[in-house]
């Protein structure tokens, strides 16, 4: 049964909130600032509007309904004592202009988080004011430019970026006024070292790599790489997407990154939220530490926190200080956790993506033939005539599972890209690839099944070409 | 505490399916110096530990729900209704990913399709976004956008009464691109003018005059918008806005020291695929049920890689939910009561201030939340003094760049009862002797 | 698909809680008294455990999700504010036994609530102890008994209690040692007077009268059936379980009622919880206040709150003060509502209950053709041969709504009790109405669609007898 | 605030449906004179207001979130995981009814029948209804079970540790019976021997000597069981219990000024036609799918009126189902390691608190949780001081009859760290001088 929008719920003079009663006199305003007509918000009573809602929840998969094994995104587990400590008055009620003695625990939190991340990555500093992913890389490759500038290194015009890449890399450097250079993977997934060879010279600004990459591979030759970037003058950023796959294994930093951002809300288990709010907090070393964002938290001498502008500073990325809600959540992991739980969760996660993938790779072959990290690619390709991974994807929400990511990376036909993360149980594991042999084999047989898939969902596949021909981007009943 | 399932037992039976005697096989790609160093981070702690730390935490910080709160300056403190954490905290909702897949994702992507709906309705424009970062971060994209609607131009024009944070926000954003800001009417180089409504510091300018000085200028015409202000005010979309950025953080989302908050992006229909942002539109299946979808995904980074209008990703889905929860439950009436409300205490707040002698308020003409009040001593010395008794007073504005030390912020909301105010008079009457 | 056990989703050594490292030395503990075999709970990670419960809720029905239109159980909205202030930390951590002057807040609450059921139901005291409308009553009754055992009068062993009583009454008066009477209604749906009449004589110790009583209905002769308890020596118990109905439109204690109980999980919004908790508190009037249960709170006259026991108390139902945090609850609704709210919903729900009636009262005749209070009984005898109410019950399942309460009262044939509680809109009733109506057309011509249902749920109607003869009362995968 | 969705317009149309003017028609048949009293009750606030008004009562209130805690006496501070309210926030479950209707009440059913199982694995009992309102109430209870098994026997024994409070319950509860409470060991006209495990002061008694001795005089044996001391103790059902009681506060509870709390109940398989609550069985559907019902209800109120077991309906169901997923949560090993916890911090405590000048530990032999430490001045006025500087250093006893002024009942929990243990120590030390 469809779903009533909020305005079909409406009456006139219907209400949620009553507002309170006013204690002052009426003010004038004057007549030309004042609104003609009202805004067409809804009126439906508080009854009405929690059902609204309510059912509205229950159209949506998540991580807390079943298993999620969506590449890329690290859909682990979200911890409920995250969302208590981040209501606490104390955080969810300080206010950012609050004056620093009396929002000590705010810096300090902020400190220990910047400490902890900079420990397992092998940053000297972090800022946390990114807000997500791709604005921490759009933060790392403007301090990467300012770097250069800095230096009166001008001419350098050009990034890296991996074919293998996320979209956000090639959009970031853009953003950040370069120009996109895609380098090559060679045959085992890793970056083809002479087409970076080809490419590096003194037009080159720097490299933007993710490692493990998007195909869920280590790179073999990451210090060859890395030496050649630094060679012509480039830095290198790491996109820290992947970085479920190696903490406490390896660090970036010591690899010899120069900046990277973390995805709190992938790695460090704070929600996605339907879309967000993340935090994409940038550890950075050596020469790039100055060019940081901030502010950042610091300890003075005195044993007091503060909040200081880093000298070379890029600036400002975020009002105030970052997405402080999440860095509480994440902070709140980081102690649960521990060093050595982080270091079980990357070998757990490592473990249950090579686990899966060799439950399924006879009849979804990984595109690469190694050990994967924390996610694995197959390839769809040997699937009947006429059947796409999407086919295969939609089919496995009739049998209540998530789809994996398909079509990326784009490099590997008919991509699948499948990441169990560490807190699902192996029986979880099993029972997926059981459904995927069970899938694979009515692909064969009767392929309909999985082209006209999903069939229970309130909706089946929407026409999205119709979405964009004739845009309905409001609620039609509304004035 | 970890949240690892895997029992010794499930690792053997999972290590033995692989051939592997030890999960650290699975590493060697890793260049073996590197592999598995120190990491100084102390063992895990059970969840009672780790909620006493926090709780001192949390304790050591002052909080808006103790005291006398008239700070403000981008950040406010009004009432959250009960409804918007019970339906944030639905796990169906909040450990959700990106609704790429509509058939599984219908909750998300019908909240965010009404969400824009509402936040259409406020400001008055065709198009609404699922959100930015923040206010900030939403002005920044609007300048972009406004550099690609108006090739050649690279002036971005601000008004005089944009958020100082918004600009150094600004700044960097631009530090990518060729273009540069500058303060005041906009020329003929001018992409666009942006102005705030009300102004940073509270004052409500007449957008319909701003209009046509930036569209006669050839420039586009930005308004950051406070949304509960616009259900009170004319809407920037009545008086002529081609981009309307906001912050949502008055919508149903705590101060949370900042963040997270919401930006909001909307513009007409004309500008669509300059957006940066998602968007959800409404479509139909094969058998004709209508359903929603994340659309226009060809302008994004996704899709468009170098070529997107933006190379933003995760956004504040969660936030527009809020606001939207928020916006429902306050509806169509009481809402704009609210927003009167703020109108009154304010006006009332200025009134009562004023005549405490040694104060003026310097904001003239009308104004929403927020106003100048002019210090006999410098603003921030009499903040300290009353914060130490637990009343915070506002904002000393010589914080930023431009701003005389005398000058105070002071913010009131639905949340400031008359007798607050009159305390807060009384108090400044006391500090000032 | 059949949602797994808690058992089944074990495995030796998964956890969700850490136990907090210990900073003290092991203490002995004697041999004999140590357990021998450890208590098989289950073994899961926190994401099954959240899995597990989150599955489980989507299997109830509940006021967030639909409509419950239960007759006699005031399924209204719970507020959410109500959630979120009995959770304040204030309420919810504080100590039954911290001093007094420690815990002023509860106290003022406790008082504060005692007095506005005072004032609307016209009782001069009121006792919060009862944790439950079924030990307000047994709480009324040990009251009465008292009474007349202090005064000596001891020959008074018998209880009245009408036909259309809920089966609680009777049950609660032979707890409290008495013989239930039975005393028959008459064709309007009142208590016979007559047949009052002729049971009333020194044996009796009082009624148990519910107005409205459980058919709906105000008793028309409320003041003669009184007068009639009076005279004989009686005392009169008001089950408040339909005050629901005449909140700030008539006062049981003004019309003659001795003592009454309210149910604050119907009338006072308090969320039902799936089964409880309640809190049933007592009011009384006159002599009677005495012997009310205690402690209760009272202001003193240097302004502190007390908790005192009443002279001639029955004694405590309860450890402590009652079901305190229902009580916030209940508080917090009276707040909200003010007297002209709670006035305004008694309105709204006698008009919606009339308002639906009126709806389907050509396919579902109410019992009694009269206007009804805020639920109304409809009885199926009218419905084809073979089916039964029961069976329209459980087809309404099908179309989303839960069924009405059916077969009580016991003196209706076939009843059908629906109470649709001011909660609701008018579009909701209309919505139940037209399913009701096109059921009742399919009983006709489907009368199996009607025996078969429900259809859609994970079960359809499970065998009863089965569990009786061979009972399972506990998990089978445990030891 | 109303939560009323009806409309102006509503109403008129719902009156025109019926043909009235005004919905005062509707009640006509209460006698006159009587309606529409005046109601002096305050006009109704918005939920701001609301909240207001809460939290200043709440912040009128000591609570155990502050200050060193060392208060018990049938109420204890136990550590909550965070999934307990998780759990209980969603609607589906706390907006549920009881659940008559199985088919649309499976969530509810199994997580009771779950329940029902695990507390009987904590009691090694065969069979546990869904709830009563407290401990004492399903003391009283079992009271009343006894009477029922063994007729002609009326009086309840009463071991010496049964708390003062629940002893008042019993005899309230007894009041409406012919029966009496008697302390000592039973007699030859004892229906029933209630003892306490561990008892009101802490000591854990040998259950197996207690259980012979009432089952030699014919009585049924009743232990009343704290269901956290039972994963670490042995069970009461492996030493003989016919029925056992408990309080389920400690399993996930919030203290909430004493209430509401759980009633746990527990008996055999023999005397379940005898047991008084709702009770959750498995049964099958025609389908043969497996289901959860409402069962034995032909002992219950609704169907059997003044011949039920008990009058209780309304139970505490949702309290069941905090119980049920904390003991989930907590897991075969985690509670039996935070009693182990518990039990240890408390011979520690005793151990530093004996050693305090003036001070002497009164209970001998093991205890958990609670012992009893003797005070050279009145406890009441030790334990007041001490408050007075948010320290709660335990219970004075004397509030109720029978017990020395001196003496303090101090309750230790795995909440209570070393320190808190030794700042307590030292507190003593100062205040005893």
């Amino acid at each position: 049964s469809k779903v009533s929008s909020l305005w079909e719920l409406s009456s006139p003079g219907r209400r949620v909130v009553q507002t309170p009663s006013s204690d002052v006199p009426k003010a004038e305003l004057p007549a030309q600032l004042a609104r003609k007509e009202d805004a067409d918000l809804p009126e439906v009573s508080e009854l009405d509007l929690i059902r609204h809602y309510t059912r509205l929840s229950t159209l949506n998969y998540s991580i807390d309904t079943r298993f999620y094994p969506l590449g890329s995104c690290t859909m682990k587990y979200n911890p409920r004592i995250n969302e208590q400590t981040a209501r606490m008055a104390g955080f969810a009620a300080s206010h950012p202009y609050t004056p620093v003695q009396m929002v000590q625990g705010n810096l300090e939190l902020m400190y220990s988080l910047q400490q902890g991340l900079g420990e397992l990555s092998g940053f000297d500093s972090v800022s946390l004011q990114p807000a997500a992913g791709a604005q921490g890389e759009l933060t790392g490759v403007l301090m990467i430019k300012k770097y250069h500038q800095s230096r009166g290194d001008t001419g350098r015009t050009h990034f890296l970026i991996p074919d293998s890449a996320h979209g956000t890399n090639p959009a970031s450097v853009a953003m950040a006024g370069f120009t996109a250079l895609e380098v090559s993977s060679d045959k085992r997934g890793n970056i083809d070292l002479d087409h970076l060879k080809s490419l590096c010279d003194s037009s080159i600004a720097g490299i933007m790599i993710t490692n493990p990459n998007t195909l869920g591979l280590f790179e073999e030759n990451i210090l060859e790489v890395l030496q050649t970037v630094h060679d012509c003058g480039g830095l290198v950023y790491g996109d820290g997407a992947n970085l479920n796959a190696i903490m406490g294994i390896v660090k970036p930093g010591e690899l010899g990154f120069d900046v990277m951002h973390f995805n709190l809300h992938k790695t460090f288990s704070t929600p996605h939220g339907g879309g967000g709010p993340g935090a994409g907090p940038v550890g950075a070393g050596g020469a790039l530490r100055d060019f940081l964002p901030g502010p950042i938290a610091t300890l003075s001498s005195n044993g007091q926190y503060e909040l200081v502008q880093p000298k070379k500073s890029i600036g400002r990325l975020k009002t105030f200080y970052g997405n402080f809600g999440v860095l509480v959540r994440a902070y709140t992991y980081l102690l649960s956790q521990g060093g050595s739980g982080l270091r079980e969760s990357s070998e757990n996660a490592v473990l249950s993506a090579n686990y899966l993938m060799g439950l399924v790779k006879d009849i979804l072959p990984p595109w690469y033939d190694r050990a994967c990290m924390h996610e694995f690619v197959s390839s769809g390709e040997n699937l009947p005539d006429g059947i796409h991974t999407m086919d295969l994807a939609k089919r496995l929400i009739d049998y209540g599972f998530h789809p994996p990511t398909v079509y990326f990376p784009l490099i590997v036909p008919e991509a699948l890209m499948v990441e169990p993360t560490e807190t699902e149980s192996v029986e979880t594991l099993d029972a997926f690839a059981a459904v995927l042999r069970e899938i694979v084999k009515e692909s064969k047989v009767n392929p309909e099944l999985l082209h006209d898939a999903p069939h229970q969902e309130l909706v089946s596949r929407l026409d999205e070409v119709m979405a964009v021909r004739k845009p309905i981007l409001k609620n039609p009943k509304s004035s | 505490m970890s949240y690892n399932p895997h029992t010794a037992e499930d690792r053997q039976k999972m290590l033995e399916t692989l051939g592997l005697s030890s999960v650290k096989e699975l590493f060697a790609d890793i260049p073996e110096a590197y592999r598995y160093p120190e990491v100084n981070i102390p063992e895990g702690l059970s969840e009672m530990e780790v909620k006493n730390r926090l709780s001192s935490l949390a304790g050591a910080n002052q909080n808006s729900e103790e005291g006398l709160w008239f700070l403000g300056g981008g950040i406010y403190r009004h009432y959250i209704p009960s409804v918007v954490d019970a339906v944030l905290s639905r796990g169906e909702f909040f450990t959700a990913y990106t609704p790429y897949q509509p058939e599984v994702s219908q909750g998300t992507l019908q909240a965010l399709f009404e969400f824009q709906t509402m936040v259409a309705e406020l400001y008055g424009m065709d198009v609404v976004n699922a959100s930015h970062y923040d206010g900030a971060a939403s002005m920044a994209e609007a300048a972009l956008m406004a550099l690609r609607c108006k090739p050649g131009r690279q002036t971005i024009y601000l008004d005089d009464n944009i958020h100082p944070e918004y600009k150094e926000v600004m700044r960097t954003y631009l530090s990518g691109t060729k273009a540069h800001l500058k303060e005041g009417l906009p020329g003929e180089d001018g992409a666009c003018f942006i102005t705030a409504y009300p102004g940073f510091t509270g004052e409500i300018k007449d957008l319909k005059a701003l209009s046509g000085l930036a569209h006669d200028a050839g420039a586009l015409f930005i308004v950051h918008a406070d949304p509960l202000a616009c259900s009170l005010l004319e809407s920037p979309g009545a008086c002529g806005a081609d981009i309307v950025t906001g912050e949502g953080q008055p919508l149903g989302i705590p101060m949370s020291y900042g963040g997270p908050t919401l930006g909001l992006f909307a513009t007409t229909k004309k500008l669509i695929r300059k957006m940066p942002g998602r968007v959800v539109g409404q479509t139909m299946d094969a058998s004709g049920r209508a359903g929603c979808v994340l659309t226009f995904s060809a302008r994004e980074q996704h899709i468009r890689r170098e070529k997107a209008t933006s190379n933003i990703c995760s956004n504040q889905g969660l936030l527009a939910l809020a606001a939207a929860v928020y916006m429902a439950a306050m509806g169509k009436q009481g809402i704009k009561e609210t927003a009167r409300l703020i109108y009154d205490k304010g006006a009332y707040a200025a009134s009562v201030l004023d005549k405490v002698p040694g104060f003026q308020v310097k904001t003239s003409g009308p104004f929403f939340r927020e106003f100048v009040l002019s210090c006999p001593r410098p603003a921030r010395d009499i903040a300290h003094e009353l914060e130490l008794k637990g009343i915070f007073p506002g904002l000393a504005l010589d914080r930023f760049e431009g701003f005389p030390e005398s000058d105070l912020l002071v913010c009131v909301t639905e949340m400031n009862s008359k007798n607050d105010i009159d305390s807060l008079a009384a108090a400044l009457g006391e500090v000032s002797k």
